[in-house]
């Protein structure tokens, strides 16, 4: 007891005085540092995207990285904090051989990180769909791998025409991504003369029960004869919503985000989650695909190592994942051996027509999205299943 | 054969001591800082604070410094509140974010000048702090605990439902970096030498108080608050008076908080932050100045360390934060002095005991 | 459509949440009995019987009742553990301190939970059936009735373990008294220690009750933890009646408000009935008898 | 006209009457004693006096001022100084912080002039400091000024606390059992002290178990009993009361294990020798 005193007083004192992490300098290392939410609620699609990155760095490194230079991955947890977020973005820029950030997920504290980003000068990749008004900052340095929201709710308007809503309710969640995919549903759907109710009730990523605010929304979609509810949502409450719904006795047809494609929504929702629609990102169904789309190999490839290494097999975040490791790599080599950050922004922004699993990227100092609507498929969950459906003309 | 076990002790015994003793002048020791005037350490202190961003001229530290120094800001105000006047506060979170979005809503909305929004915001949050004050410093302990968590837990309800004047969830961007007269502080360096310059001065003007008789009436009405009003005191008042101060401060931190950040948004200013600060402000020790700085810098490091350690770094704070509260309830600087002299001591008669064998 | 319709439906989901509530909030008046201090890792004790009955049911295969029973042995042992490691070398740290290590304990808990069973929500199946039951217009799961009926049997037990028994009245006498209570050779300690015990049990209990209807993620405890004790105070702090009475009260006003305000102001409605009743009648609904002591 | 005075006063805790038809006046610059067995209601009653609890019915006047229902605070902003039954000092402060804290009321000005320590705070904090080493000097406390006064002897800490309270300048003392736990040396010492304290103008109120104590020093004696006063005068004349005598003995009868010090005992024993 007594000496376990002054044992933890060192331990503390060596942590704080632990100031510089301990990068070995190397110099055939290109180091990118990814910045994540590692805890939180974030915390399993993380543990995705890291388990993803490792092994298709690990596959570079093993073919000899780029002219002998291999990738090594820093990784740091956020804590879903602006602080920590910020303090992860300096501890990455102090480090010279880091040549690229791989950003946070949630909305703000992408905000922190670009804006850090265009201070320091390094590029930060970041995984999910960003905000239109993060997007709106000032991006020179900041790239974006996902869809962005503006992709997916016209692919989801698209799915709406296809089948014919006329009325649809959104529900959306109490986060930055809901709000603008709703608000953006609704745009672009009444663009196409479709009639579109944003619900006054929201939820939170953490709420455990939706039933409060699905009684009240009820009445709502029984008065107006709505003919699609879109559970505007990211997460566990999706199949939350599908199964407090389909307990209250409502029987309309759910759509769902992009969010909705992956495998532990279908495992928690259970019975509940049969007929939900969305549109998604080509991974969810790798072997779904068309036999001449061009992505299809890299995709199944990919799912197969995924499975052989992890058990699980290819997700949309763990292709953002592959996406954001090859797009690297493809920007590494054309800066032909003279890597710096400011070269290696350029020949990132200058990707033209690069394969990956969510699709073919296309780069330009005008978009920084890379993707587009062509790059999404439409799933249906059949059968415990994500199942691709296809519509003639909305493809 | 007994030489090789003498060697063995005095190694052992300058492993634990040079830490502990360098520990002891890094965190300072609240039993021997009741004398509440200015010494010569403080002018170290004061130099040392100026020089260290130069010696260690790397944005990550100043940067880290930074955030420190916010939270020391904030901390040092609930210390007051907590340490001196002896109550417990779990809302400081909410007037921090109300500081935040006062200087956010004022310069983006409005085009206040920032230096202004500042102010503001020390103002907004003592009105805030003023009128909810009143009736929830009537509560003692844990009510006292649970209303100023339940105001917190509130105002947060507030910023993410009332969309048009917070922006929700998504919150305020674009936060202007702060500037004075046309000198804008837009590098680390010179954010660095705003927070700490902030944060000296506010020292300043706590340690004026708590060295007078606001500072006499607080740690009265902490000890017994009968005889603090048979001499006069008038209790009610002197705690919202401290509890407004205290706000005012984390107002000012946050006004800052939101120009290094240039967002203002609600997830930060939850219960995990107000965590964090009541540990910085109980960690450097509980009724002295010097232990919340001390807490806040050694709490902002601990969590950039952890950072490493990805979805372990959760559990690993909390474990730590338990340990600490477990060994060093009183604030980490305490009586360390008293602890080595002691550990020498013991490992003195220990050494004796040992050759007495022999 | 008025409002008025949708009443029965929120009403229904209200009292299957109060039963939670209550359950919560009886752990929080069982330590504070014994040891007059706060446990905020209450709710911890609530998620971690969901989610390990969930790893031994769905990850072990064990039978449901065997997985709930070896649940409920684990999360006793956690609050052994956690008095042990936490609450007992604090017993005379100032309340600051306790309420501190407590919510340390509580970010130590959610996290490794998390960190060992994943941080997706978990979801249990139901005690009998999934189809939901018609009754009087309004549709009712029958795990709501399940919670009703098991919640009504651990009162029953928890009213004869502290009423009829004398380890109960050993309890009590500790929290009241405990400079009499340890001059009868009451050890007080051991009074908390198994305190803990009971609360954690209670709370597990409540975990696996509410995980079939509910969700039950990583960081769901926090918040079931603070509306418990929020109960607790609503009813009359100390009693195990007032605990009872607050948490209903609690569940069906919370459910009720929704019908008139958006859902996101729900988790106020919780806190500002706490500021209303801390300031209006801090002694709560049916009286509280720790509130002469300095310490409340 | 009096300094204190209290009319009609009655106070009752649910249902139990604690006090009932009090009236009592404290002449200025004397030493007025109330003195009776326990639960008689002399707590109650300096109280109800230092504005702890208000009474039920019946007024209180200071100065000639109503302070019926005044706070705490407001009484001794008056010039009401009080002990306390259990020692109250300020054990997280030093020695003479607490004697300083004592002047909190005569030192002026807001917390910002405090913060921004202007030359006239530096001034009067100095002046503070001088007059409270003076205090503590008179008291034989200055030798350890610097130290907590958690650290003081209890006996010290007792004559801190009404340094403590003689630091607000009053004109009113109240006492609150000031002898309890002290030896007899301490005892003696105390009335010294007492007696000091009234030389220099202070009307002292003294609530006391120990009758030696009180009827050395009293001009005037009120005695309570079962919350009524049976009462008043001269020591003298209230050692000579049947009433009292009878009250004092009836207690001893009613409960033989009744915790009395020796000095109570001894003077109980003068009651029934007269």
């Amino acid at each position: 007891m007594k000496k376990i005193v002054p044992l933890i007083s060192v331990l503390t004192l060596i942590l704080m005085t632990w100031v510089s992490p301990a990068y070995v300098a190397e110099k055939s290392l290109y180091k990118i540092g990814v910045n994540l939410e590692f805890t939180g609620p974030w915390a399993e699609v993380t543990k995705t995207v890291r388990n993803a990155m490792v092994l298709e760095v690990e596959r570079i490194n093993k073919m000899g990285g780029i002219d002998g230079h291999s990738i090594e991955l820093l990784f740091e947890d956020n804590g879903f904090d602006l602080g920590r977020t910020a303090a992860n973005m300096t501890k990455f820029t102090k480090d010279k051989q880091i040549i690229a950030v791989v950003g946070p997920f949630e909305d703000n504290l992408q905000a922190t990180s670009r804006a850090i980003a265009e201070r320091e000068k390094i590029t930060n990749i970041i995984i999910c769909p960003s905000n239109p008004m993060v997007r709106a900052l000032k991006q020179k340095w900041a790239f974006n791998i996902a869809q962005s929201d503006i992709i997916v709710s016209q692919k989801l308007v698209d799915l709406s025409l296809a089948r014919k809503y006329k009325k649809v309710l959104v529900f959306p969640a109490a986060i930055p991504l809901a709000k603008s995919l709703a608000e953006f549903y609704k745009r672009f759907g009444e663009e196409k003369g479709m009639k579109i109710i944003i619900s006054q009730e929201t939820h939170k990523p953490t709420d455990i029960d939706m039933t409060p605010q699905l009684i009240k929304l009820k009445p709502i979609i029984e008065k107006e004869k709505i003919d699609a509810f879109y559970a505007c949502t990211a997460g566990p409450p999706g199949p939350i919503i599908c199964k407090n719904l389909r307990t209250l006795g409502v029987k309309t047809p759910i759509l769902g985000t992009h969010a909705f494609g992956f495998g532990f929504i279908i495992a928690l929702g259970g019975e509940a989650m049969e007929g939900v629609e969305f549109g998604a990102g080509k991974p969810v169904v790798p072997d779904q695909l068309d036999e001449n789309d061009p992505v299809r190999t890299i995709n199944l490839d990919f799912d197969k190592r995924m499975r052989e290494r992890d058990g699980v097999g290819l997700d949309q975040i763990a292709g953002h994942a592959h996406d954001t490791i090859s797009l690297i790599y493809d920007a590494l080599k054309r800066c032909q051996g003279k890597v710096t950050r400011a070269i290696f922004r350029d020949a990132l922004e200058n990707t033209k027509g690069h394969k990956n699993c969510h699709g073919i990227y296309n780069y330009s100092p005008t978009d920084h999205d890379g993707l587009s609507k062509k790059d999404m498929v439409f799933i249906r969950i059949e059968g415990g299943k994500f199942k691709r459906i296809k519509f003639p003309g909305f493809e | 054969m007994v030489e090789t076990k003498k060697n063995e002790f005095r190694k052992r015994d300058l492993f634990y001591l040079v830490p502990l003793w360098l520990l002891s002048l890094i965190a300072p020791d609240p039993y021997l800082y009741h004398k509440k005037e200015f010494k010569k350490k403080d002018l170290f202190y004061l130099g040392a604070i100026g020089l260290a961003p130069l010696i260690w001229s790397d944005p990550h530290f100043h940067h880290l410094m930074v955030l420190a120094g916010i939270y020391a800001i904030l901390s040092l105000g609930l210390s007051l509140f907590m340490g001196y006047a002896g109550q417990i506060s779990l809302g400081h979170a909410a007037f921090f974010g109300i500081g935040a979005y006062t200087t956010a809503i004022l310069t983006t909305r409005y085009g206040v000048p920032i230096f202004l929004a500042f102010w503001a915001s020390a103002a907004s949050a003592a009105a805030i702090a003023s009128f909810i004050g009143r009736p929830i410093l009537k509560l003692k302990g844990y009510f006292l605990a649970l209303a100023t968590l339940g105001f917190g837990e509130i105002f947060l309800v507030v910023l993410r439902e009332s969309t048009d004047l917070t922006g929700g969830v998504i919150g305020i961007f674009g936060i202007p970096w702060f500037s004075v007269m046309g000198f804008i502080f837009d590098t680390y360096l010179k954010q660095y030498y705003l927070t700490w310059g902030v944060l000296v001065g506010l020292f300043v003007f706590s340690k004026n108080l708590v060295r007078s008789k606001v500072g006499r009436a607080l740690l009265a009405v902490a000890a017994s608050e009968d005889a603090a009003s048979s001499v006069g005191i008038n209790v009610p008042r002197i705690k919202l008076e401290i509890f407004i101060l205290s706000a005012a401060y984390a107002g000012l931190a946050g006004s800052l908080f939101a120009c290094v950040m240039s967002i203002a948004n609600p997830e930060a200013f939850s219960l995990g932050l107000t965590v964090l600060i009541v540990m910085m402000v109980i960690l450097g020790g509980m009724g002295n100045l010097y232990g919340p700085i001390a807490g806040a810098i050694l709490l902002t490091w601990l969590t950039d360390i952890l950072s490493r350690y990805q979805e372990y770094s959760l559990p690993a704070y909390g474990m730590i934060l338990i340990l600490l509260l477990i060994f060093f309830p009183d604030g980490i600087g305490t009586r360390l002095n008293v602890r080595v002299i002691y550990l020498i001591g013991y490992w003195a008669k220990k050494k004796k005991r040992d050759e007495g064998k022999l | 459509m008025s409002t008025w319709t949708y009443i029965p439906q929120l009403l229904s989901s209200g009292i299957t949440i109060g039963a939670i509530y209550a359950l919560v909030a009886l752990g929080f008046v069982t330590i504070a009995r014994a040891s007059q201090i706060i446990n905020f890792a209450q709710g911890e004790f609530v998620m971690l019987g969901g989610v390990i009955t969930f790893f031994f049911l769905k990850v072990m295969n064990l039978p449901y009742p065997l997985a709930a029973f070896i649940a409920i042995l684990i999360v006793i042992l956690i609050g052994f553990v956690m008095h042990l490691s936490v609450v007992y070398p604090l017993r005379k740290a100032s309340i600051v301190i306790l309420l501190m290590a407590t919510l340390g304990a509580s970010i130590f808990l959610s996290s490794t939970s998390g960190l060992l069973f994943g941080t997706l929500p978990k979801t249990l199946p139901p005690f009998s059936g999934e189809r939901p039951l018609q009754l009087l217009g309004v549709s009712v799961l029958p795990q709501s009735v399940w919670v009703l009926i098991s919640t009504l049997i651990l009162l029953i037990f928890l009213y004869l373990l502290s009423h009829r028994t004398l380890l109960g009245k050993a309890m009590e006498a500790s929290s009241t008294d405990p400079l009499g209570a340890d001059l009868l050779g009451i050890s007080r300690n051991l009074m908390v220690f198994l305190a803990f015990g009971v609360s954690a049990g209670v709370g597990a209990f409540a975990g696996i009750l509410i995980t079939p209807v509910f969700f039950t993620s990583y960081s769901s405890g926090t918040l079931l933890g603070l509306k418990g004790f929020i109960a607790a105070v609503l009813g009359g702090w100390g009693k195990n009646s007032g605990a009872i009475l607050g948490g209903f009260v609690l569940g069906i006003v919370e459910s009720l408000s929704l019908a008139f305000i958006p859902a996101g102001y729900k988790d106020a409605i919780a806190f500002g009935i706490l500021l209303l009743i801390l300031h209006f009648r801090p002694k709560g609904i049916l009286g509280s008898p720790f509130m002469d002591s300095r310490r409340w | 006209m009096a300094l204190l005075s209290i009319e009609n006063i009655r106070k009752e805790y649910d249902g139990i009457i604690a006090l009932d038809r009090i009236s009592l006046k404290v002449e200025k610059g004397s030493i007025t004693g109330l003195i009776g067995p326990n639960g008689a209601g002399k707590s109650t009653l300096f109280h109800l006096i230092s504005g702890v609890e208000k009474p039920d019915s019946g007024k209180i006047y200071f100065k000639g001022r109503d302070i019926t229902s005044m706070e705490p605070h407001e009484r001794s902003t008056l010039g009401m100084g009080r002990t306390f039954q259990t020692i109250q000092v300020w054990g997280n402060m030093t020695v003479v912080e607490n004697i300083m804290a004592g002047m909190n009321q005569k030192l002026k000005g807001g917390m910002l002039s405090y913060g921004l320590w202007l030359p006239r705070i530096r001034r009067s904090e100095k002046g503070a400091l001088q007059e409270a080493k003076e205090i503590l000097d008179s008291l034989g406390l200055l030798g350890k000024w610097e130290s907590m006064a958690s650290q003081l002897p209890y006996g010290k800490q007792k004559l801190l606390e009404i340094g403590r309270a003689l630091a607000m300048k009053p004109d009113l003392l109240l006492l609150d059992e000031p002898a309890s736990g002290l030896t007899l040396n301490e005892i003696r010492h105390l009335s010294e002290k007492i007696i000091h304290i009234r030389q220099e103008g202070v009307t002292v109120f003294i609530v006391e178990h120990h009758m030696g104590m009180v009827m050395e020093l009293a001009d005037e004696i009120a005695v309570l009993h079962n919350g009524e006063l049976i009462a008043e005068g001269t020591p003298e004349a209230v050692r000579r009361n049947p009433e009292v005598i009878e009250a004092y003995l009836t207690r001893r009868s009613r409960d033989p294990h009744s915790t009395l010090s020796p000095m109570e005992k001894v003077s109980q024993y003068e009651i029934k020798k007269k």
